[in-house]
C-alpha cells in the first residue's frame, strides 16, 4: 500500500512541477497518508474486537486483511506497473573499489538507522514512550493510572502502519510496483520479529541484519540455498532461543 | 441468461444455467492477480476480450470473418489463474461440470499446465494451453484432448544462441541469473547446452537463482559485477525483470557485460528510457515490434492498441493466435457435422495437425502428433527512439520454426545436446 | 466408546449414499473438503493441547509426495494403502522435531512450524528430481487391486476419502474422549499442574504432534489422489494458513466441525473465483473476517451449544 | 522405619538472597508438621526444593531412604509426593469432576490413547473423593465459577487422588475467610485420614495462622532467613524466645 501511495504522490509532485529532490518528501507524505487513512479504519473497526484474545486469532485476522488489501490496491491502482524512479537517481552513483553502487541504497541505510534509533529513543526516553511501554506491559494497570489505553493503541498502531508504509514507499523506487509485491514481505517480517524476539527494538534490528546477511551469504556462497536461507535462520534461532533473542525475562508463576 | 443460487445451510447448490439461445461458452483462464498478472495475465485477457468482441461482431478479416464461431455467439467465462495448481484443478472441473463450457483456453504457469492437462483428458473435455512454455507437457505425457498453440520454451534459448553466433558476439565467459523455479532452471539448462554446442570452450561462471518474485537484486548485481563475464543470460520476466533492470542499469551492469534476455519484450513499453540500449532479447516468438508485416497483423495491432492504449506484446499475441486456431477448428468441425456445435472429440480432430495464419506468422501443429505448435521466432536489440519516446528493436533476425524447434518425437534437451540434428536454417 | 463408533459408521454410510446423488463438480469439492478437513482435524487436535501449528503444510506435502512417489516409482497404487503410507511418511518426517516442538507454546510454536514448512517448500522447489516448482502428476490409484473406470473415478475417489476420513475421525473422537485427550485439555489450561500431577507434558504434546502429523499426511495423500498433481505449494504458508483458518472455524470441541468448516471454505473459494474473478481474494478475506468476528468459538461450539 | 522424607543440609541462594541454609529436617509417616516463618523466611523455597521445582545448591533430599535430589517434579510425584498450591492451580474451563479425573489420569501408569476418561468406575471413585471433601454438590460446576474456598479444597483434593505418602500443603487456609478456616481444615484433615496408606500419610503444611498450627500440627518447624530456627512440639517451639522475636512477634 505504501509503495503504491508513493507512486501516486511522486507522480502528483512531478505533475505539480516540484523539483526532483522534493520526491523524497513525497515518499514520507505518502506514508503519512496511508497511516492516517488506513490505521484508524483497521484498528478501530476491526482489531479492537480482538485485543486480549489468543494471538493466533490476530495472525489470522491480519492474513485476511492481507487478502483484502491485495485486491483493494488492485482495484484502486489497477494491474499495470508503476515506476517511481525520480528518488532513485537523486543520490547519484558511488564507486567502491570496482563495484559501482547507487547512492540511494546508502541513503536507505541511513534512513533505516535514523528510524530505528528514533523509535528506540521515542519509546525509552520520552514520556509518551514510557506510557506506551506501560500499556504493553499491562493495560489494566496503565488504565487504572489514568492512561487512555484505547488512544495509545490507536497511536501505536498508526505509527506502526506509518513505518510499514514508509518501508514500502522507500522500496518503491527500486522495484516496479505491481500486484504481488506484497507476498514476499509477509514472511520476511515474521522471521525478523521472531528472531529478534517480540517487542524488542534491538531484537528487530538484529533480526533484520541476520535475515539480510543470511540471504546475502546464501547468494554468494551457495545460491540454491537462497530460497530457504531465511527460514533456516529462523528455525535455528528458535531452536536455541525458544523465545527469540531479546525477550524480557518472565516472572516465576508460583 | 440468469443464474440461480439457493444458499442452503448444508451447502450451496448451483442450478443448471438456462441458456436463452445457443452460444459457444469459452473458459478463458489467466492471471488476473499476483505477480504474473501485470506482464502476462491481464494483457492476454484484454487481448481475448478485444478479439472475442470483434468475432461476435464479425469484424475480423477473412478467413475469420464469420460471426462468433461459425455463426454461434461466443460467451467467455474469465477465471483467475492465481492461487496455485490445486485451485486451478478445482476451477477447471467447475468450468466443465458446473458452468458447462464447451472449451477452455488458458494457463500461463507451467505448474498449472502440468496439473490441468490430465484433468481435461480424464473428463474428455477440449483444452488449449495458450502460453505455458514447459516442454514436459507433451514430452512426458500423451493427450488426445489437450493442445498447445504456442511453441515451447526450448526455441527461445536456441534462437538466442544462434543470434549471438550469427553476429559473432564474444561468449568466452557467461554469467547466469534465473528465477529459482522450473521455468528458470529449464531456460538456464537450455541456454547452457546451446552455448556449449555453438561456443565450445565457453565457461559458465556465476550461476545465480534468486527467489521467484524477489524484487530485490542488490546482492545478485554485486555478485555479477564482482566477476563480469562477456555474456549475462537471464530468463527473468515481468516485475522481477523490471526491478532487475531498474537496479542494474544505474550500476552500469549493461555496460560491463552483454545482457541477453530470453523473454524480455513485454517490459519495453513500461521501462521506456530506463531500458539500456544494445540489450539482446527474444519474445518467445515473432511478437510485438518483431512481428512480421501482414494485413492480419495490422488489423490486430490497431484492434489491441485502440482498446488498451499500448501496443500488443507477446502475451496478447499468444492469446489471439490460440483463439484464431480455435475459431478455424470449430468452423471446420461444424462443416463436417452439419453446422451443430462440435463435440470435444470433433474439435480435437479438427485442430490436430492443422495450420493457420496468425499476426505472428504461420502456426503449424506439427509436434507431439499434431498437439504441439511450432512457429517462427525473432531476436532483436533494444534502441531507445527519443523522438517516438519508446524503445524500438533493431538488427532483428528471424529464425524459421524448423531451425529452432526439435523435430517431432525428439526431446528438446536431447536435440540441443545432439547438436541440433535436422535443423533447417537459412 | 461403542456409541462413537456406531455413530461414525452410520454417518459414513449416509455420506456414501448421498454421494450418488451429487453432481460431479460437487463430488470433487466434497472429496477435497474431506481431505483438507482431516488436516485441519490434526490442527484441532493440537489446539486441544493449547498450541496451533502454522506449518501443517509440512505434513500435508510430506504425505502427498510420499503417496505420489510410492505410486509412480514403486507401483504401490492401492488407495487405502497410500493414505496410510502418506500418514506414516509425515510422522517419520516430523518425528525428529516432535520432542523439540513439544516445548514450544503460543506464537513461537506457530512460527517454528511455519519456518519448518517453508524450509520443506524451499527444498521441494529445488529438487528437480521431484519436478521442482512445477511438481509432477500421479496416475490414478486403484482400490483393492481393481482399476477405477473413468466414469466412476469421481465417485470412487469420493468414497475413498469419506471412508478414510470417517475412520480417522472416529479414531480422533475416541482419542479426544480418552484420558490422554482429557490430559491434553488440562495441559492447555494449566501445564504446570499437569507436570506436578505426574504426567510428562512434553511426551503428551509430542504424541499430539505426531498424531496431528499422521492426520495431515493422510489428508495430503487423499488430496493428491483426487487432484492427480502435486507441487511444492502444498507446503506454502498460504496453504497452512487456510488449514488453520478451517481449524479455528471448526472450534476445538467437535470432530465434525472440521469437515463442515472445510466444506464451507471450499464452497466459498470455488464460488468466489467464478463470481468475482478479479477480487476473489478480497471475497475470501472478507469471509474469513466475518467468521472470525462472529464465530470466535468456531462452528463446533454452535453444534455443542 | 526410615523417615518418609529427610532433607540433609539443603542450601539455596538466589544471587545474594539466602533462600535456604543448611536445612536438615526428617519427617516420619503419619506426622503432621507445620512450617512457620515470616514471608521470605524460606518456607515456600523449602517446599519447591522438596518437590523438585528448584534444585538445591548443596545438600540432598531422600524419600524413604532413596536420594531424589536430581529428579524433576514429575518423577518425585510418582514416588508418592504430592503438593497443593497457595494459589489454586486448577483447570478453570473444566468442571470439578474433570479436574479430579485429570489428576487421577496423570498419576496412573501409562496414559491410554483410547481408554475413555469417563468410565463408570473412574467417575465413581472421583465422586467418592469429592464427597470426602464435601465437594460432591459442585461436581458438574465449571471451576471458573467457584468461590475461593471451594477452589482451595479442590486443589488439595486433586493432590490426594494418588494416595500420596508425603503431602505438602502450601498455606491451605490463605484466602479463606475466618469462619470457614476451621471447618475447612477439619474437612481436609478428615479426608487425609480417610485416604491414607497403611502407616498414614506424612503431611507438611506451610501456615501463618498460629491457631491452625497449634490445633492441627503434631510438630512445628520455624524458619528464619533460610535457616531452621526451631523444630519440636508446637507448644515448645512457639514459646521459644527467638521464634517469638523473629516469627510470631509475640502474637500468642
Amino acid at each position: 500500500m505504501g509503495a503504491y501511495a508513493a507512486a501516486s504522490f511522486v507522480a502528483w509532485f512531478a505533475a505539480a512541477g516540484f523539483a526532483p529532490w522534493m520526491s523524497i518528501i513525497a515518499l514520507f507524505m505518502a506514508s503519512v497518508a496511508v497511516a492516517a487513512l488506513l490505521a484508524p479504519l483497521v484498528e478501530r473497526g476491526l482489531l479492537r474486537v480482538f485485543y486480549g484474545r489468543d494471538e493466533v486469532l490476530l495472525v489470522l485476522v491480519t492474513y485476511a486483511l492481507f487478502l483484502i488489501l491485495e485486491d483493494a490496491t488492485k482495484l484502486i491502482w489497477g494491474a499495470n506497473p508503476y515506476f517511481v524512479s525520480a528518488p532513485y537517481a537523486l543520490f547519484g552513483n558511488v564507486q567502491v573499489g570496482e563495484q559501482a553502487y547507487v547512492g540511494y541504497d546508502f541513503a536507505l541505510v541511513v534512513v533505516a538507522a535514523v528510524c530505528g534509533i528514533g523509535v528506540w529513543w521515542g519509546l525509552n526516553r520520552t514520556r509518551i514512550g514510557k506510557v506506551v511501554l506501560a500499556v504493553i506491559h499491562s493495560a489494566e494497570v496503565a488504565s487504572s493510572m489514568g492512561v487512555n489505553v484505547s488512544r495509545v493503541y490507536t497511536f501505536a498502531f498508526m505509527f506502526g502502519i506509518f513505518l510499514a508504509a514508509l518501508g514500502g514507499a522507500l522500496t518503491a523506487p527500486m522495484i516496479s510496483v505491481q500486484p504481488g509485491v506484497s507476498v514476499s514481505v509477509v514472511i520476511v517480517s515474521f522471521a525478523v520479529v521472531i528472531i529478534g524476539g517480540l517487542g524488542s527494538i534491538e531484537g528487530a534490528a538484529i533480526g533484520a541484519l541476520i535475515v539480510g546477511l543470511a540471504r546475502a551469504l546464501a547468494v554468494h556462497t551457495w545460491p540454491p540455498a537462497e530460497l530457504f536461507s531465511i527460514y533456516l535462520a529462523m528455525a535455528i534461532v528458535l531452536v536455541f532461543r525458544p523465545e527469540g533473542l531479546f525477550l524480557r525475562v518472565k516472572a516465576r508463576r508460583i | 441468461m440468469k443464474r440461480i443460487e439457493a444458499l442452503l445451510i448444508g451447502g450451496l447448490f448451483a442450478a443448471g444455467s438456462a441458456c436463452a439461445q445457443e452460444t459457444f461458452k469459452l473458459g478463458v483462464v489467466s492471471f488476473l492477480s499476483g505477480s504474473a498478472a501485470e506482464s502476462f495475465g491481464v494483457p492476454a485477457v484484454n487481448g481475448a476480450k478485444a478479439v472475442i468482441e470483434a468475432f461476435n461482431k464479425g469484424q475480423a478479416p477473412a478467413p475469420y470473418n464469420k460471426v462468433g464461431f461459425g455463426g454461434v455467439r461466443i460467451e467467455p467465462v474469465y477465471v483467475d489463474e492465481n492461487g496455485g495448481a490445486t485451485k486451478q484443478v478445482q476451477e477447471l472441473r467447475n468450468l466443465y461440470d458446473r458452468d458447462k463450457v464447451d472449451a477452455v483456453v488458458g494457463y500461463v504457469g507451467s505448474g498449472d499446465c502440468l496439473a490441468v492437462a490430465p484433468v481435461a483428458e480424464e473428463m474428455k473435455k477440449f483444452l488449449i494451453l495458450y502460453d505455458c512454455g514447459t516442454p514436459r507437457i507433451f514430452e512426458d505425457g500423451k493427450y488426445s484432448y489437450v493442445f498447445r498453440t504456442a511453441s515451447h520454451a526450448v526455441m527461445d534459448n536456441v534462437a538466442l544462441a544462434r543470434y549471438l553466433k550469427a553476429r559473432s558476439i564474444k561468449a568466452g565467459s557467461i554469467n547466469y541469473i534465473n528465477q529459482d523455479y522450473a521455468w528458470g532452471h529449464d531456460s538456464r539448462n537450455d541456454f547452457k547446452a546451446a552455448a556449449a554446442q555453438l561456443f565450445p570452450g565457453s565457461k559458465a561462471q556465476t550461476d545465480l537463482l534468486p527467489k521467484f518474485g524477489a524484487g530485490q537484486y542488490g546482492t545478485e548485481i554485486s555478485a555479477l559485477l564482482a566477476q563480469p563475464a562477456d555474456l549475462t543470460h537471464t530468463s527473468l520476466w515481468g516485475g522481477d525483470l523490471q526491478a532487475f533492470v531498474l537496479q542494474a542499469g544505474p550500476r552500469d551492469l549493461f555496460k560491463r557485460t552483454q545482457v541477453v534476455i530470453s523473454a524480455g519484450d513485454h517490459v519495453l513499453p513500461g521501462l521506456g528510457d530506463k531500458m539500456p540500449d544494445g540489450v539482446i532479447l527474444g519474445a518467445r516468438g515473432a511478437y510485438g515490434l518483431m512481428s512480421p508485416k501482414s494485413a492480419l497483423n495490422d488489423w490486430w495491432w490497431k484492434l489491441y492498441e485502440d482498446a488498451n492504449k499500448v501496443y500488443p506484446v507477446q502475451a496478447p499475441y499468444r492469446m489471439v493466435q490460440s483463439l484464431l486456431g480455435l475459431k478455424l477448428a470449430v468452423e471446420k468441425a461444424m462443416v463436417a457435422n452439419g453446422g451443430k456445435k462440435p463435440s470435444p472429440e470433433q474439435l480435437a480432430a479438427a485442430l490436430k495437425g492443422s495450420e493457420w495464419e496468425s499476426p505472428a506468422g504461420r502456426i503449424r501443429m506439427n509436434l507431439a502428433d499434431g498437439h504441439q505448435a511450432t512457429q517462427d521466432t525473432a531476436i532483436g536489440r533494444t534502441k531507445y527512439d527519443a523522438a517516438k519516446k519508446m524503445v524500438t528493436l533493431v538488427d532483428i533476425q528471424r529464425f524459421p520454426a524448423d531451425c529452432v524447434n526439435p523435430p517431432p518425437g525428439v526431446k528438446g534437451e536431447d536435440w540441443i545436446k545432439g547438436g541440433f540434428a535436422g535443423a533447417k536454417c537459412p | 466408546m461403542k456409541r462413537t463408533v456406531w455413530f461414525g459408521v452410520s454417518l459414513v454410510v449416509i455420506f456414501l449414499i448421498a454421494g450418488l446423488l451429487l453432481p460431479k463438480w460437487l463430488l470433487f469439492l466434497c472429496t477435497m473438503a474431506a481431505a483438507n478437513g482431516v488436516v485441519s482435524l490434526g490442527i484441532v487436535l493440537l489446539m486441544r493441547g493449547g498450541v496451533v501449528s502454522f506449518g501443517q503444510g509440512l505434513v500435508f506435502a510430506a504425505g502427498g509426495y510420499a503417496a505420489a512417489l510410492l505410486s509412480n516409482k514403486l507401483g504401490v497404487t492401492d488407495a487405502l494403502l497410500l493414505t496410510a503410507a502418506g500418514g506414516a511418511a509425515a510422522v517419520l518426517m516430523t518425528a525428529p522435531f516432535a520432542v523439540l516442538l513439544a516445548r514450544y507454546r503460543g506464537i513461537f510454536f506457530a512460527m517454528l512450524t511455519l519456518a519448518l514448512s517453508m524450509v520443506l517448500y524451499g527444498v521441494l522447489v529445488k529438487m528437480d528430481a521431484l519436478g521442482g516448482s512445477d511438481g509432477f502428476t500421479m496416475s490414478r490409484p486403484t482400490l483393492l487391486g481393481m482399476k477405477i473406470a473413468d466414469a466412476w473415478s469421481g465417485y470412487v475417489l469420493y468414497s475413498i476419502a469419506v471412508v478414510a476420513t470417517g475412520l480417522l475421525s472416529i479414531g480422533a473422537r475416541i482419542y479426544f474422549d480418552s484420558s490422554r485427550g482429557l490430559v491434553s485439555l488440562a495441559i492447555r489450561e494449566n501445564e504446570l499442574r499437569v507436570e506436578y500431577l505426574g504426567a510428562s507434558v512434553t511426551r503428551v504434546m509430542a504424541a499430539n504432534f505426531l498424531l496431528a502429523a499422521f492426520l495431515g499426511g493422510a489428508g495430503g495423500a487423499l488430496a493428491i489422489m483426487a487432484l492427480g498433481h502435486i507441487e511444492p505449494n502444498f507446503s506454502y504458508w498460504t496453504t497452512s494458513g487456510e488449514f488453520v483458518f478451517v481449524a479455528i472455524l471448526a472450534g476445538h470441541t467437535g470432530v465434525l466441525g472440521a469437515f463442515a468448516a472445510s466444506f464451507v471454505l471450499e464452497l466459498v473459494r470455488s464460488f468466489s473465483s467464478s463470481y468475482f474473478p478479479n477480487t476473489w481474494q478480497m471475497a475470501l478475506g472478507i469471509f474469513l473476517l466475518i467468521v472470525i468476528r462472529f464465530f470466535p468459538r468456531g462452528l463446533g461450539s454452535l453444534i455443542k451449544k | 522405619m526410615s523417615p518418609v522424607l529427610s532433607a540433609k543440609s539443603l542450601s539455596k541462594h538466589f544471587d545474594g538472597v539466602v533462600a535456604a541454609e543448611a536445612v536438615t529436617i526428617a519427617v516420619a509417616a503419619g506426622e503432621r508438621v507445620g512450617l512457620i516463618g515470616s514471608n521470605g523466611a524460606g518456607k515456600t523455597t523449602f517446599v519447591n526444593l522438596i518437590t523438585g521445582y528448584l534444585k538445591p545448591d548443596a545438600g540432598a533430599i531422600e524419600l524413604d531412604g532413596r536420594d531424589v535430589t536430581a529428579l524433576g517434579p514429575r518423577e518425585i510425584e510418582r514416588l508418592g509426593v504430592a503438593r497443593s498450591f497457595q494459589i489454586p492451580q486448577l483447570c478453570a474451563e473444566m468442571n470439578v469432576l474433570d479436574n479430579i479425573l485429570v489428576a487421577a489420569a496423570c498419576g496412573g501408569e501409562a496414559l491410554s490413547f483410547w481408554q475413555p476418561a469417563h468410565t463408570a468406575q473412574t467417575r465413581e471413585r472421583a465422586l467418592a473423593l469429592l464427597e470426602r471433601f464435601a465437594l460432591g454438590a459442585h461436581a458438574e460446576r465449571r471451576v471458573a465459577e467457584l468461590p475461593g474456598g471451594i477452589r482451595k479444597l479442590l486443589d488439595i483434593a486433586m493432590s490426594l487422588t494418588r494416595r500420596p505418602r508425603l503431602l505438602l500443603l502450601d498455606e491451605p487456609t490463605s484466602g479463606v475467610s475466618v469462619e470457614e478456616k476451621f471447618p475447612m481444615m477439619e474437612t481436609v484433615m478428615a479426608a487425609i485420614a480417610g485416604e491414607t496408606h497403611s502407616e498414614g500419610t506424612a503431611v507438611l503444611f506451610v501456615e501463618h495462622d498460629m491457631e491452625i498450627v497449634t490445633r492441627y500440627a503434631s510438630r512445628v518447624v520455624a524458619f528464619y532467613s533460610g535457616r531452621v530456627l526451631a523444630d519440636g512440639a508446637p507448644a515448645t517451639v512457639l514459646a521459644d524466645a527467638d521464634v517469638r522475636r523473629h516469627v510470631t512477634g509475640g502474637q500468642i
